[in-house]
């Protein structure tokens, strides 16, 4: 990266980056599954390392293009750690509490291939996001 | 620096650390923590090479590190057991862990075990209350920790 | 560009999804084009309105008129009645169970005025170690607007009109902090970032730097532009490495994309930000005694005037902000001050990250508007007591603060009715306290902290503080008099009128606090010499209660001091004069028939 | 100058602006109690730490009550300082203090001059009404000078101020905190082991008992009841400008003749003067400057009387110690001339001879146990008293002092000349060296002995003065910090000095740390430098290769100015210090 030189080259870098970040548009067939898990001091703590592993070690195993595995800060829902939100490109993100790497692995497999949301591991998010 | 009874690849690695540094005004703090990280403590002569090598009275070293909790002047055991002292733990029963691995380890808070094994020191939240009580092992997180759980982290750090 | 007279927001979440709400867009859809009102009404499935228990949730705007539990059948008539008559289909709105009282309006519904996450928004939303994710998401907008189309000035009145105020504790309104620091003149300015969360018991510092570091980075260039530095120190708590470690990864990213540096985005401003580690100093949160800390120094507050704006950091204008205070300032600027300004309370503007910790059932942070009340953060978003034991006090400020009784549960907060009720809002530390918490004790711990974190500086923290904690020993010992409570009341006064710091200036908080909130047990501890919430080891007395007690000998074989007598299968019974208050008679026994009191 | 208009105690005033309400409220006769607070002006020490509390008042507006020694005032400013808040508040800050510090009043060095004491006295303090934990420390009398009993510290720090910012020693810090906070050197050492100079301007500055010296008071007796011994006494020039302080006489009084009376009536077998010895010194000082100049020497010559600054250039500066004048200083030249010349004149067995040294310095007890000053293991001086420990002596003694007659010092060991009288104040040693060089350089006779341009309280002073057509550049410093920039531009080539003199008390021997005290009226201190200058002006002889005494001694024994026997007897060397 050879440095932004200006507003515009900043702003053209956002609109880039935007779509694959916020997954927002449907149309874009780029778009890809986003798996999030909250990887600050609580999580990590908590056994978020080790629930990242198990999700990308699953990933891997099933050979799904089309999932990507972020790291993030921490949610605020520390009574539930390790948390994951699973984003389909298009649709609102579902956030999962206390995934351990075996919950993990079953959230690769049932939510990601199946498509079957996990209502008993879901956490009511509570927050309006700016 | 054959004046000074330490190991010589640490002072030489503390050296060249300093000699690094682009600020030199201020670091102090920085750099005792960069020797602790070396030296596991900071004894009277490393304070005393600080010091010298930065130009800073040792009076002033010397109050620097007795002001903050985190320096020390003692040796430290192979493994550091801190007990998160915060108030979200201490309402979660934080004294009664600590008094357990005391109990176990048979020494006190800030010494090190006869057989250079343990320490045991408290500090003042972690930021992890989510989780309390809160144990940290040489920087691994114990969350919820229950007094029945304390022999089992001793025993994890015990085999090696 | 095809204008839209009224739009139907329909929630989409997932939880709305379950219950229906694609269906109900079709009807909707269906209904309007039936009408010949596509060109006019428009359907838009939106993100989650987070109240997923009485979805689909439909929301009509501008009338601003809020649906719940919406099925295609109450489409049908929302569409006939409120889309062509305009009326609004009242049945159907949303009922506060309480009251019954008809809500119309989305922001007067107790839900929607809970979380609204400012400081906080992206955390747990974007990965921290990526710096192109935090572009995705207008990272560094705020800084190319202010660089390129907004002078110093400019940028300050926003933020003065925003009504920000620092969040680390004192509450002073940051515009004008960094009005002070602009007008002191100097060639040589800083920023500093204090990220010395020193509370026990708060975290959202933590938070916002693991998640979010650009965040503050950001927020401190435009500091910088603003005051005139071109210099910039984070000062960080050494007990938080994952946050020093992607502080680090941030700060390099920042530097490599020529978002830190020289000449920023071409505009020839320049910024540099440094780390400076704090080592376990609670003072060191305090202005005066950071900028010590920072110097290489024992981290002692030192007299104000002159403030850290006129005479900082080697002596030059220095601006200070906390890590939440900078999180804020970039949308700020992106969406303006008017909207930032419509958040909160009359004085307290925007929202405030607290950390919710102690006997909750969900512990964790939340950001939310100023003015909410204790009882809705701690029963809706905290889930209530653990354990569903009674409510007792919660803390808030940290050792700064006191605690607040159930009796103000549903006073909103912000910072001047908190400071009004004897406590602080502080960095947003809250403790929640149940009925097996002794007041005494808590105070206690809180007046041993701050003797443990007191600079040593001036008599009335040094020497002060360690006398009322003393004090605090006798009553808990049940040594106290009703005289050592009259002179801790006034040696508390005294104390916080004296000190040098705010240190010592608040530190008898948390005493003087429960003994106005909590006289009772306070007096319970001299007088009767009893601890109610059976806390106080000194006080507490342990008797074998005759009915239950089987005589199995066990308590007599278990009891360090042989306190306790008594013939196999007959009642025992404890020595009160030998008895050490140790438990271990209570712990073994099978028969619950050891009580404490 | 702005100036600002505020109210204090419903009195108007008008005050420059960055003036503190303390210095406001004294225009209006309101005397606000401090402690910690210390503001020694002339020398720029001001001890501002805010620390004790016991300055605080009413400030309209303000919400906690503001130390008065550190706030400025502003315009409109309302200060009330006699409100029941603000007293209670005071009283309540000396009570915590005390609740932390020893009640030993009554058998407290600093018995009836403890400001602490004075305090509690001024507040109408009857009773402490908290109890608890007590400070305690090991107490360090390691070194011959200073004793530290920190259990009597209050952690005003003006110590650490004047240690490190003044004399730039950097011998303490605040070490911990809470509680537990104490001004200690680095790693607890005992003060002999760290780079302390003793010259006890840490002890001057002290308002309690905290720091104090070691007390030679009870040997001094001792020695005086034991009829083996032969005791003499030397009193160095700057006991006679304020020893009078101590019975209650005008600062500046000039009280030898009193002063040698009282001695005598202590029962010393010879009274005798320092100042012999210090003509000596410009004697051999001169000497050497002269050989350096004439023979490529290195410049500048520094002088070495002052025993703390000699150990300040062993520590700071060990790679200048090639610059001092050997010279020992004038008290030490003086012991070792009583044991050997006295001795031998007098035909008394040296090991017989006790030598006392009335000093105004707390160094000099130190100085005597250097081992390359003794001579075959035995100290040239026995014993120092500072000027303080003698005016104990007479008091337990009944000596009514104001009243007795003036007396002569003995001989040979008691005459002086004005140049000697001089070496009690900053400035004095190098005036009195240029009396004699001028006139060894010159062969003329110095009309004009007063070298105004190095007197006064200025740190660093400076003079030129025309030799045989050259331009000797003469330097003089007072205060370690003032010595330390002088040492600095020599390490750095800049310095353009031929000579220079240096004292470690800010003001000279005046000022010493053994010294009456005076808590920061630096008035005192000026009419003692007016009183040491008076007397100079009523010598006869003003010039110290002129004592006749002097002169015959050299004739009879030693021999050379700067011969072999000179260097035998008066000349030293230097070593090599750690910092710490």
């Amino acid at each position: 990266m050879a440095g932004i030189k200006s507003l515009d080259e900043l702003k053209a870098l956002r609109d880039k980056h935007r779509e694959s970040v916020l997954g927002r548009d449907t149309g874009d067939s780029e778009n890809k599954i986003r798996i999030t898990v909250g990887m600050a001091t609580c999580g990590i703590a908590s056994g978020a390392r080790e629930t990242i592993n198990a999700i990308i070690d699953e990933v891997a195993k099933e050979h799904l293009m089309n999932v990507v595995v972020v790291q993030s800060g921490c949610l605020g829902y520390c009574y539930a750690e390790p948390t994951v939100e699973v984003r389909f490109p298009g649709k609102e993100a579902v956030l999962y509490g206390n995934i351990d790497a075996k919950r993990g692995r079953e959230l690769v497999q049932r939510h990601i291939k199946n498509g079957e949301i996990q209502k008993d591991w879901i956490i009511e998010k509570t927050f309006n996001n700016i | 620096m054959a004046e000074y009874n330490l190991d010589h690849d640490k002072l030489k690695k503390l050296e060249t650390y300093i000699d690094n540094l682009q600020e030199k005004e201020g670091a102090l703090i920085n750099i005792l923590h960069e020797a602790q990280d070396i030296f596991g403590y900071l004894s009277k002569d490393v304070q005393l090479f600080i010091a010298r090598k930065c130009g800073i009275p040792a009076a002033k070293v010397f109050g620097v590190v007795t002001f903050y909790s985190y320096f020390t002047m003692e040796p430290r055991g192979k493994h550091v057991v801190n007990i998160c002292m915060g108030t979200a733990c201490f309402v979660k029963g934080a004294d009664k862990i600590l008094a357990e691995f005391k109990r176990l380890l048979d020494i006190k808070e800030g010494n090190m075990s006869e057989d250079g094994m343990f320490t045991i020191d408290t500090l003042r939240c972690v930021g992890a209350c989510g989780l309390a009580p809160v144990v940290i092992v040489d920087g691994k997180v114990y969350g919820r920790v229950k007094v029945e759980d304390v022999e089992g982290i001793i025993k994890e750090y015990k085999q090696d | 560009m095809v204008k839209y007279r009224m739009d139907l927001l329909v929630c989409g979440g997932t939880g709305c999804q379950a219950s229906g709400s694609s269906e109900v867009v079709e009807t909707f859809k269906k209904e309007i084009e039936k009408e010949g009102l596509e060109n006019e009404i428009q359907v838009i499935t939106t993100g989650c309105f987070g109240f997923c228990e009485k979805g689909p949730i439909v929301k009509i705007s501008p009338d601003n008129v809020f649906y719940v539990e919406v099925t295609p059948e109450k489409a049908v008539r929302i569409v006939k009645e409120h889309i062509i008559k305009g009326r609004v289909v009242e049945d159907y709105l949303y009922k506060e169970p309480e009251t019954k009282e008809v809500l119309h309006e989305q922001n007067e519904m107790p839900f929607y005025k809970k979380q609204l996450r400012i400081a906080l928004r992206n955390c747990g939303f974007i990965d921290p170690e990526n710096i192109y994710e935090y572009i995705a998401v207008d990272g560094y907008q705020a800084l190319g607007k202010v660089l390129t189309e907004m002078t110093p000035e400019k940028v300050i009145e926003e933020i003065k009109r925003s009504g920000l105020r620092g969040r680390g504790g004192g509450g002073f309104p940051t515009g004008v902090k960094w009005e002070m620091t602009r007008k002191s003149k100097s060639n040589q300015k800083y920023v500093i970032c204090n990220a010395d969360e020193g509370d026990p018991g708060a975290f959202m510092d933590r938070s916002i730097l693991e998640g979010d570091p650009h965040s503050v980075l950001e927020a401190m260039a435009i500091c910088g532009y603003c005051i005139g530095a071109d210099k910039g120190y984070i000062y960080i708590r050494a007990e938080y490495p994952l946050a020093i470690q992607r502080l680090r990864i941030a700060i390099n990213q920042a530097y490599e994309f020529g978002l830190l540096g020289k000449n920023i985005l071409g505009t020839g401003f320049n910024f540099d930000i440094d780390l400076k580690y704090g080592a376990g100093a609670f003072i060191c949160g305090e202005e005066t005694a950071l900028i010590n800390s920072i110097e290489g120094g024992r981290g002692e507050p030192t007299v104000k005037p002159p403030f850290p704006a006129q005479k900082g950091l080697w002596k030059q204008p220095t601006n200070i902000n906390n890590v939440e205070t900078f999180a804020n300032i970039c949308p700020i600027l992106l969406k303006g001050a008017d909207w930032f300004s419509s958040i909160g309370t009359e004085k307290s503007k925007g929202t405030k990250v607290f950390a919710l910790a102690g006997k909750v059932n969900n512990v964790g942070l939340v950001e939310v508007p100023m003015g909410l009340t204790l009882r809705e953060i701690i029963y809706e978003l905290g889930g209530g007591i653990k354990g569903d034991k009674k409510f007792k006090a919660v803390q808030t400020g940290g050792p700064s603060g006191g605690c607040i009784p159930a009796q103000n549960l549903d006073t909103p907060i912000d910072y001047d009715t908190l400071t009004q009720i004897g406590s602080m809002m502080g960095s947003g530390g809250m403790i929640v306290m149940d009925e097996d918490d002794c007041m005494v004790n808590i105070a206690k711990f809180y007046l041993e902290f701050s003797c443990e974190e007191s600079c040593g500086r001036c008599t009335a923290c040094r020497v002060g503080n360690t006398r009322m904690l003393e004090i605090l020993n006798e009553i808990t010992e049940g040594k106290g008099t009703m005289e050592h409570l009259d002179e801790l009341k006034e040696l508390g006064q005294i104390i916080k009128d004296s000190s040098l710091c705010g240190l010592g200036q608040t530190s008898p908080n948390p005493v003087l606090s429960t003994m106005n909130f909590f006289w009772d047990e306070y007096v319970a501890h001299v007088k009767d010499k009893n601890c109610p919430a059976g806390v106080c080891t000194a006080l507490l007395k342990y008797f074998i209660l005759p009915d239950k007690c089987v005589g199995c000998t066990a308590c007599a074989k278990v009891c360090p001091t042989n306190a306790i007598s008594g013939e196999v299968r007959k009642t025992h019974i404890i020595d009160q004069e030998k008895c050490i208050k140790c438990g271990a008679c209570m712990a073994t026994c099978r028969f619950n028939a050891i009580t404490r009191r | 100058m702005n100036m600002v208009n505020l109210t204090i105690n419903g009195f108007k005033v008008s005050v420059p602006e960055g003036t503190s309400i303390l210095d406001a409220a004294k225009k209006v006769n309101v005397h606000i109690p401090t402690l910690c607070y210390l503001d020694l002006h002339d020398i720029k020490m001001v001890n501002r730490t805010a620390s004790c509390r016991v300055c605080v008042v009413e400030v309209e507006g303000r919400r906690n009550l503001a130390p008065a020694c550190a706030t400025e005032v502003t315009e409109g400013m309302v200060v009330k300082t006699d409100t029941l808040r603000a007293i209670k508040a005071r009283r309540t800050m000396v009570e915590l203090l005390l609740s932390d510090h020893p009640t030993d009043c009554l058998v407290c060095e600093k018995n009836t001059q403890c400001q602490l004491q004075k305090l509690a006295a001024d507040l109408g303090v009857r009773k402490i009404r908290y109890k608890g934990k007590m400070s305690t420390y090991p107490k360090d009398s390691s070194s011959e000078s200073i004793y530290r009993n920190l259990d009597k510290c209050i952690m005003c720090r003006r110590c650490e101020t004047m240690c490190n910012e003044v004399q730039t020693c950097n011998v303490y810090s605040a070490v911990d905190r809470g509680f537990e906070t104490v001004v200690s050197p680095a790693f607890g050492l005992p003060m002999i082991d760290t780079q302390c100079t003793f010259c006890g301007q840490c002890v001057a500055v002290c308002p309690t008992a905290a720091l104090t010296q070691i007390s030679h008071v009870a040997k001094v007796w001792e020695a005086l009841s034991d009829p083996d011994k032969f005791v003499i006494v030397q009193t160095a020039p700057a006991i006679r400008v304020a020893l009078g302080e101590k019975f209650g006489m005008e600062p500046g009084t000039i009280v030898t003749g009193k002063m040698v009376a009282a001695l005598r009536r202590l029962g010393f077998d010879k009274v005798f003067d320092t100042d012999f010895a210090a003509d000596v010194t410009i004697l051999e000082e001169a000497h050497e400057f002269i050989d350096r100049l004439q023979n490529g020497g290195r410049l500048p010559i520094l002088t070495s009387c002052c025993p703390s600054w000699v150990k300040f250039i062993e520590h700071q500066f060990p790679d200048l110690l090639d610059i001092p004048s050997t010279c020992k200083s004038p008290h030490i030249m003086f012991g070792t001339i009583a044991k050997t010349y006295l001795a031998d004149k007098m035909g008394i067995d040296p090991e017989k001879i006790v030598v006392v040294s009335v000093m105004p310095c707390l160094a000099k007890k130190y100085e005597v146990v250097r081992p390359e000053l003794q001579h075959e293991g035995k100290k040239n001086v026995d014993l120092v008293i500072t000027t303080r420990e003698l005016a104990d002596m007479l008091l337990e003694a009944g000596i009514d002092f104001a009243s007795l007659p003036d007396e002569d010092f003995d001989n040979p060991l008691g005459e002086s000349t004005g140049a000697s009288v001089i070496f009690g104040t900053t400035g004095g040693v190098i005036e009195a060296a240029l009396r004699t060089a001028y006139e060894w350089l010159t062969n003329e006779t110095l009309e004009d002995v007063e070298f105004h341009s190095v007197r006064g309280l200025d740190g660093l002073k400076e003079a030129t003065v025309n030799i045989n057509g050259e331009e000797i550049r003469i330097g003089v410093a007072h205060g370690l910090g003032n010595a330390r920039k002088l040492l600095e531009s020599i390490q750095k080539g800049e310095s353009r000095y031929h000579a220079i003199e240096i004292m470690a008390c800010p003001g000279g021997c005046i000022d010493g740390g053994g010294q009456p005290y005076h808590f920061g009226n630096l008035e005192i201190v000026k009419k003692r430098m007016e009183a040491i200058y008076t007397e100079d002006r009523n010598k006869k002889i003003r010039k110290s290769h002129e004592n006749p005494e002097v002169l015959k001694m050299y004739k009879e024994y030693i021999g050379e100015v700067g011969g072999e026997k000179a260097h035998e007897l008066l000349h030293t060397h230097y070593t090599k210090r750690e910092k710490i």
